[in-house]
């Protein structure tokens, strides 16, 4: 992985996207669907990477941007039926806001003390929305009158062009000049400062990037589903699986956390003819996994010289 | 006067109560170097930290080729032309060295995606310059320890700033890496910048610097030239104490013979790359006073974590003959050595009875009420202090109530971390009358580290200086002035 | 039912739902049709949802023992939902695209309803809902009668819900006990919107005087502060519309000993495992059901519930008596109108006449302002008054199918008083 | 009388809340652990205590008593099986040891309610009270149960003080949440301490979950929005600090019960987040936070 160029891994990232791209000749709608929705988590958790892994920000409310951005662009359709483009750009720079917001206290508390905020900001949306139904369908869904296309095909191409042009800009922006001092902040704030760098500004600019790409891929994600619901989009263990898809993926590398998300369904797919307890092996394979290999896949395939 | 690149005048810093730097004013010229001495908590870390704007001053200024940037945010002082170089190197691990370098070589900007071209030549020139090439393309953390101080000086000096603060530069470094450094020091300020250099003695820098200043808590002592400073009486006080009075026994009195009570050999502890003890051997005989001086940082600490089975370490360590490595420290202390770490480790929410009651919470009751009745004999404030809760006890009693508290487990052998650690004087009086009381009366070995000397020879049979991790002078305490004290400076 | 919801992605990623083998003994000549596939959507770590799929399937059962339908066999596949709705459309786009059902049973949330309602026009795909209440299905499809005319409610609107509770109430309340004021409780849902709406129309008219009108979140745990807010007014009757919760507010009445009866919607209380879920706390507890245990609607109740009983051991809920009809009437539209072309579905399904466990029923026509939905009243669906009697439901109301006396228990004060 | 009603319901709610935080703020301040399967804990509690009624038709006593034995043994197990290997590990960078934990046990967490859900559904549970009834207090009708359940938590809490303050295994585990370090060098064992602590913490999260159950009732659903106000009581309290979580918990609890009676139920929970945002900015260390 790090002996490869970065253009190198875009190129490479742009070939599987095109072998990608002619899967729906081979596959079913069904697994198209699959992937879809494992493409658009690939991007939450890629979003979620750039915090964590490079600005160091340990931010367990992932879905707090996710949702903003995907209900700003839901209860917009709803009230007033723009075209969706418009809603997806309205949700996308809400979810800036949020994560503007979500920033304030990370850059004056530290550690587990963030965590808590935005933990305690997932909560919060979670009232509002549920409390605020008549608005956001509350408890068990909103509902949009349009979706982008009822095609699998087109769906999963838009998905995975979408997570593809993603990985691109979150993978070459960690690999450039300002994820390096995006990452030396993370590690070493008060170094970082020594050596000239405004640690804030680019920790807000991190948080104002993994904001919009959340919020952007929540609002696809409802226009693709139909449907925005808290149990889908906002609830905590959504966000904890984003984490997961991350960790699985091999932390600090962007691109894991698509394998990561693709894994998730991959498994979730495999173990369907348990029925209900398929959620209970999915987490127990999660489990194992980040017990046994903390590194996670992508660290299990290129063996990362990084040592303790 | 003008030229004066760093000229920082009444700095001061409070942390609640405690003043940690009180009107310090210091003057570094282009193309000279000032050291900045004091024992450890003297506040000479804390003055650099005011400097490069990392913590905020209370009051003072700190002028930079003129401008006052005392409060200011460390990035803007840092664009200013002032550079550090860290005691900690801690490089990013997923980058080579050359991408570390590279990376401060950036412009603070978000709009850049590219680096120049540019950029790599002159990362590749400042690795050059301070002898990183071989290694440009590898990654930190298949390099030696010395590497990875250089990389904080590449760091340091990619933005050519005019004034460069450099902490502890050799810490860890070995006697030939040390000079490699002094020299790559030496040429930076040759180019004409202003260097700080931050240390813990006068020795280890006097060659290079062109003037010292010493610092003992948070106030200037002295300054001058390195020989000026050496030769203060102040200082001298300050690092080796008074007069000295010792009372050692032989060592031929100690009849264990050749198995002594502990028995450390050729033992080395690693940090990461930084060697914390290299191949120290040192012994213990039953009811022996045994004083380990050295300077902070030179591995005393280390070495009692280890003998107290807190780290991994190489080499042996023998108890009576026994090895003591696979027992938990919990064991350890159980069976009898016992250590009061520099922390103390208080239980600050408990009182002072309820903190002993711990440290006899293995004899059994009678015995337990017998000891405290013992060592209140010892330190009598404490019996005054029963109640009170330890966190809200003076310094010195918390250092009483911390031997106490480990001589509540009745140890054979007692280790003693720097109990004098910002302690008064008539403090230190009464806990040296306690551990003299103790080696007269006891068949209690004691294992002391200490910088402060004064306090570690009067009771020592025998002493042992530790320097860069390793031992280096053993021997009675009244040799210790004629043989080990100027180095000691 | 749900709240909270902690919904791990993986399951937000797939349906998983079990595919229940059907294999059964079939006659050869009938494996050379192709089945009739039938798709269930449902809920089935939920006691109301978990009977949807069982009832369908012992329908499907019942008609490929009968020879199927001309020849074919009846298919049930199977989706969980997890009680989600974008599950549902998931597994509402894998029942049409990946498994070509020819008709869908979904779910017993209004929710979850409405979202797949779209998805019915976007892929032609015949829905029947065999427990949603919300009025909004149908007034969708008057709104957008082309597009959405694959929907089908098969179970009763919650307007239809609230006239029936109001009847009931009537007789049983107002003429038997002289009540005179009530508070309408409800949570927060999208079914009952329409049924308070109803609620605070016809109480009055049947003599009830509405004190209050209490909403509240499906999220709440603790409804102490509710009733002392309720009790405070001191009305005659509590009017319930609660399904997502239902434990929690009837145990804490009883533990707090609210002196004010309930009755109303309250759709955990039509399942038989509520006694046991509640420790005895629902005895007292007045429903408005479609059918109940012991309770001969039509001919074909009590077999159904007789059957249902053997098969899967427990009694099925509400949704599952819908359910378990809407196999048979899917079928025989499906026969009627000779293909299981979408539209030609429809067109058979508005024509549906068939008499099933809980009444007759016969949909709304599409000029109606709710086309699509169930037929109420003598004639058609009637609706049940039941109240839970020492661990048994016991029937109250209408009279000709009652087997039982209202009851209250001790700390309830009835027509106490000067009030 | 709404002041008497608030008084009251208020202070059942909040001894609940208070049982549960503080076992998970003990670990915490012990091991610097958030067990994130918080939740799923109480809520096997309840189950187990619930299907004994059910299932196996025992009395109240022995149902309870196995809830109760049910938290104790899941949380050792959460120990054992995921938390120790994890702290163990040598594979983990040490600053991300925390969130391997967090997300390990919040893994093991959603195993349990998706278990809970798979065998029992997920339809609320509530436990056969032990006490039945309601006595008048200060002119409010009061459900004996809530009285019991007040009563229980206290008597807890107390033999919780006493064990802690009496005993020398609680002595020692006390001095551990102030000074781990401290305890290793006067010889103990962390490991025992570790034990001694997750046992405690099994016991206390059981008691608070099945009187939970009987209480209020709870489903499979409940484990989150259980954990998160473990969570956010300790918080508010101040991570680690036992008492903190006590008063935090009857900040929180009454917070709560007057919004629900003066505002609506609905917003019941918003002005305790609310709170703990303020806290949180204001002062990271909460309520009473050491460290």
């Amino acid at each position: 992985m790090r002996a490869l160029s970065t253009t190198r891994v875009l190129l490479i990232v742009l070939a599987v996207a095109v072998v990608a791209a002619f899967l729906p000749f081979w596959f079913s709608g069904y697994i198209l669907g699959l992937l879809t929705l494992a493409y658009y988590f690939g991007v939450f958790a890629m979003a979620w990477d750039l915090l964590f892994g490079f600005a160091g920000e340990v931010n367990f409310g992932p879905t707090f941007l996710i949702g903003t951005g995907a209900y700003t662009a839901g209860i917009l359709d709803n009230l007033y039926q723009p075209p969706i483009a418009v809603c997806l750009v309205a949700g996308a720079l809400a979810a800036v806001a949020g994560g503007v917001i979500l920033a304030l206290p990370a850059l004056r508390v530290r550690g587990p003390y963030f965590g808590l905020t935005t933990l305690v900001a997932v909560l919060m949306l979670q009232n509002f929305i549920v409390v605020d139904a008549s608005l956001t369908g509350g408890e068990i869904g909103l509902t949009v009158p349009d979706v982008i296309s009822v095609s699998d095909a087109t769906n999963y191409e838009i998905a995975l062009w979408f997570m593809a042009a993603s990985a691109a800009i979150l993978f070459s922006l960690s690999r450039s000049p300002v994820g390096l001092i995006l990452q030396a902040s993370g590690q070493d704030a008060v170094q970082a400062g020594a050596l000239g760098f405004n640690v804030t500004k680019h920790k807000l600019a991190a948080f104002i990037i993994s904001a919009f790409f959340s919020g952007l891929a929540g609002g696809l994600l409802i226009f693709y589903l139909g449907s925005a619901s808290v149990g889908t989009l906002v609830d905590i263990t959504v966000g904890v699986q984003i984490i997961i898809a991350a960790v699985l993926g091999g932390r600090r590398t962007i691109l894991g956390a698509v394998l990561g998300a693709v894994f998730l369904i991959a498994m979730s797919e495999a173990l369907r003819p348990l029925g209900d307890l398929s959620n209970f092996v999915v987490s127990a394979l999660a489990l194992v996994v980040v017990l046994l290999f903390p590194s996670g896949l992508l660290g299990l395939l290129t063996r990362s010289r990084e040592t303790v | 006067m003008a030229d004066a690149r760093l000229d920082v005048a009444g700095l001061t810093k409070r942390y609640g109560g405690l003043v940690a730097v009180k009107e310090m004013s210091l003057r570094v010229e282009a193309g000279k170097i000032l050291g900045l001495i004091g024992p450890n908590g003297s506040g000479k870390s804390t003055v650099m930290k005011l400097i490069m704007g990392i913590e905020r001053p209370d009051a003072g200024s700190v002028r930079v080729g003129g401008t006052d940037v005392a409060g200011w945010p460390s990035h803007k002082i840092a664009r200013l032309g002032v550079g550090i170089v860290f005691q900690h190197s801690r490089p990013l691990h997923r980058q080579t060295v050359l991408e570390n370098i590279k990376l401060a070589l950036l412009p603070d900007r978000l709009t850049r995606l590219l680096a120049d071209p540019e950029t790599d030549a002159r990362a590749r020139a400042i690795a050059a310059r301070v002898g990183l090439s071989e290694v440009a393309d590898r990654y930190p953390s298949t390099l030696a320890f010395a590497h990875l101080r250089k990389i904080e000086i590449a760091k340091a000096i990619a933005r050519d700033p005019q004034v460069l603060l450099i902490d502890e530069p050799f810490a860890g470094l070995t006697m030939t890496e040390t000079s490699a450094f002094s020299d790559l020091i030496c040429e930076l300020r040759d180019d004409g910048r202003a260097v700080l250099l931050v240390d813990h003695n006068v020795k280890s820098v006097a060659r290079m610097v062109d003037r010292v200043l010493a610092m003992y808590v948070g106030e200037r002592i002295a300054e001058g030239t390195a020989d000026e400073v050496m030769r203060d009486e102040t200082v001298r006080r300050v690092y080796l104490g008074g007069s000295l009075e010792t009372a050692a026994r032989p060592e031929s009195t100690f009849r264990d013979g050749t198995t002594p009570f502990l028995d450390v050999r050729n033992v080395g502890v690693q940090y990461g790359k930084a060697q914390a003890l290299d191949g120290v051997s040192i012994h213990v005989h039953a009811g022996e006073f045994v004083s380990v001086v050295g300077l902070n940082g030179a591995g005393k600490t280390t070495l009692f974590n280890a003998i107290s089975g807190l780290l991994p370490y190489s080499g042996e360590i023998r108890r009576e003959g026994q090895p003591l490595r696979g027992r938990s420290a919990a064991r350890i202390a159980r069976d009898g050595i016992v250590q009061c770490s520099e922390g103390r480790d208080l239980f600050t929410g408990m009182s002072v009875r309820e903190n002993l009651d711990l440290g006899g919470q293995h004899l059994p009751p009678a015995d337990s009420g017998r000891q405290i009745e013992w060592l209140f004999g010892l330190f009598p404030i404490l019996r005054e202090r029963q109640r009170q809760a330890a966190g809200t006890l003076s310094g010195g009693e918390q250092q009483m109530l911390t031997i106490a508290r480990a001589l509540m487990m009745k140890p054979k052998l007692l280790i003693l971390d720097e109990p004098t650690l910002g302690l008064a004087p008539v403090i230190l009086e009464q806990i040296s009358k306690a551990l003299e009381r103790l080696r007269q009366t006891t068949p209690i070995s004691v294992l002391l580290g200490e910088q402060n000397v004064t306090f570690a020879l009067p009771h020592a049979d025998r002493v042992y200086v530790l320097e860069h991790a390793r031992i280096v002078w053993e021997g009675e305490p009244e040799r210790f002035a004629a043989e080990a004290g100027t180095g000691y400076l | 039912m749900r709240k909270g919801q902690n919904r791990a992605i993986s399951a937000a990623f797939g349906a998983s739902a079990a595919v229940l083998a059907i294999i059964l003994a079939s006659p050869v000549q009938a494996q050379t049709k192709a089945p009739i596939k039938i798709g269930v959507i449902a809920e089935a770590q939920a006691v109301a949802g978990s009977s949807i799929p069982q009832a369908a399937q012992l329908a499907a059962e019942e008609l490929n023992a009968a020879g199927g339908v001309d020849g074919r066999k009846v298919e049930i596949v199977s989706y969980d939902n997890h009680s989600s709705a974008a599950e549902s459309v998931r597994a509402f786009q894998r029942a049409a695209n990946e498994d070509h059902v020819n008709a869908v049973i979904a779910s017993y949330i209004s929710e979850v309803v409405l979202a797949l309602e779209p998805w019915t026009g976007r892929l032609k795909t015949v829905m029947v809902s065999p427990g949603a209440a919300s009025d909004v299905i149908t007034q969708n499809i008057a709104k957008d009668y082309s597009h959405l005319k694959y929907t089908f409610h098969g179970y009763l609107r919650s307007t239809s819900l609230a006239q029936q509770v109001c009847a009931a109430a009537k007789e049983l309340l107002v003429d038997q006990l002289k009540m005179k004021s009530a508070v309408v409780v409800s949570e927060d849902a999208a079914w009952t919107t329409p049924l308070d709406a109803e609620y605070l129309k016809c109480l009055p008219t049947i003599g009830l005087h509405v004190l209050d009108h209490i909403r509240f979140s499906p999220d709440t745990t603790d409804f102490t502060p509710i009733f002392n807010k309720i009790e405070a007014q001191k009305p005659d009757v509590m009017i319930t519309g609660i399904s997502h919760v239902g434990v929690q507010p009837t145990v804490q009445w009883k533990q707090q000993q609210v002196p004010i009866p309930m009755l109303g919607i309250s759709s955990q209380a039509t399942n038989s495992s509520f006694w046991n879920d509640t420790n005895g706390a629902t005895e007292g507890v007045l429903y408005q059901g479609v059918s109940g245990p012991d309770v001969a609607v039509t001919p074909k109740t009590l077999p159904f519930v007789a059957a249902f009983k053997k098969k899967f051991g427990n009694f099925p809920s509400y949704a599952g008596y819908t359910a378990y009809d809407e196999v048979f009437y899917i079928a025989d539209a499906i026969k009627r109108a000779g293909s299981t072309d979408p539209d030609k579905l429809v067109v058979a399904l508005e024509a549906t006449d068939y008499v099933g466990t809980i009444g007759r029923v016969q949909f709304t026509g599409k000029d109606s302002p709710n086309p699509h939905a169930l037929k109420v009243g003598p004639d058609t669906i009637t609706g049940l008054m039941l109240q839970w009697q020492g661990g048994k439901q016991v029937n109250l109301w209408p009279a000709k199918v009652a087997n039982g006396k209202l009851k209250f228990p001790k700390f309830i004060k009835v027509g106490a008083a000067d009030r | 009388m709404l002041f008497w009603q608030i008084l009251i319901d208020g202070f059942a709610i909040s001894s609940l809340y208070a049982l549960g935080a503080m076992g998970f703020a003990l670990i915490f301040g012990v091991s610097g652990v958030l067990n994130l399967s918080h939740g799923a804990l109480m809520v096997a509690a309840v189950v187990a205590a619930w299907a004994a009624g059910n299932d196996l038709h025992v009395g109240p006593y022995v149902g309870a008593a196995l809830g109760v034995f049910v938290g104790f043994a899941a949380s050792l197990i959460t120990y054992f099986l995921i938390v120790r290997p994890l702290q163990q590990s040598r594979k983990i960078r040490e600053e991300e040891r925390e969130i391997f934990i967090l997300t390990a046990t919040l893994l093991w967490g959603i195993m349990i309610q998706e278990l809970i859900a798979y065998l029992y559904t997920n339809n609320a549970k509530t436990v056969a009270p032990i006490v039945e009834g309601v006595v008048s207090l200060a002119g409010v009708r009061t459900p004996s149960n809530e009285i019991f359940t007040a009563v229980v938590c206290w008597l807890a809490i107390g033999l919780l003080w006493l064990l802690v303050n009496r005993t020398r295994a609680g002595k020692a585990v006390l001095a551990a949440s102030m000074n781990p370090r401290g305890v290793t060098l006067l010889g103990v064992e962390l490991s025992q301490v570790y034990i001694v602590i997750w046992a405690i913490y099994g016991v206390l999260a059981g008691i608070a979950g099945v009187l939970l159950g009987m209480f209020l009732g709870v489903s499979s659903y409940s484990v989150g929005p259980l954990t998160a106000s473990a969570f956010s009581i300790v918080v508010l309290g101040g991570l680690g600090s036992v008492s903190g979580a006590l008063i935090a918990a009857y900040v929180v609890g009454y917070l709560e019960t007057l919004t629900a009676y003066l505002i609506s139920p609905a917003y019941r929970t918003i002005p305790a987040l609310l709170l703990l945002v303020i806290v949180i900015y204001v002062s990271p260390r909460g309520l009473l936070g050491r460290r």
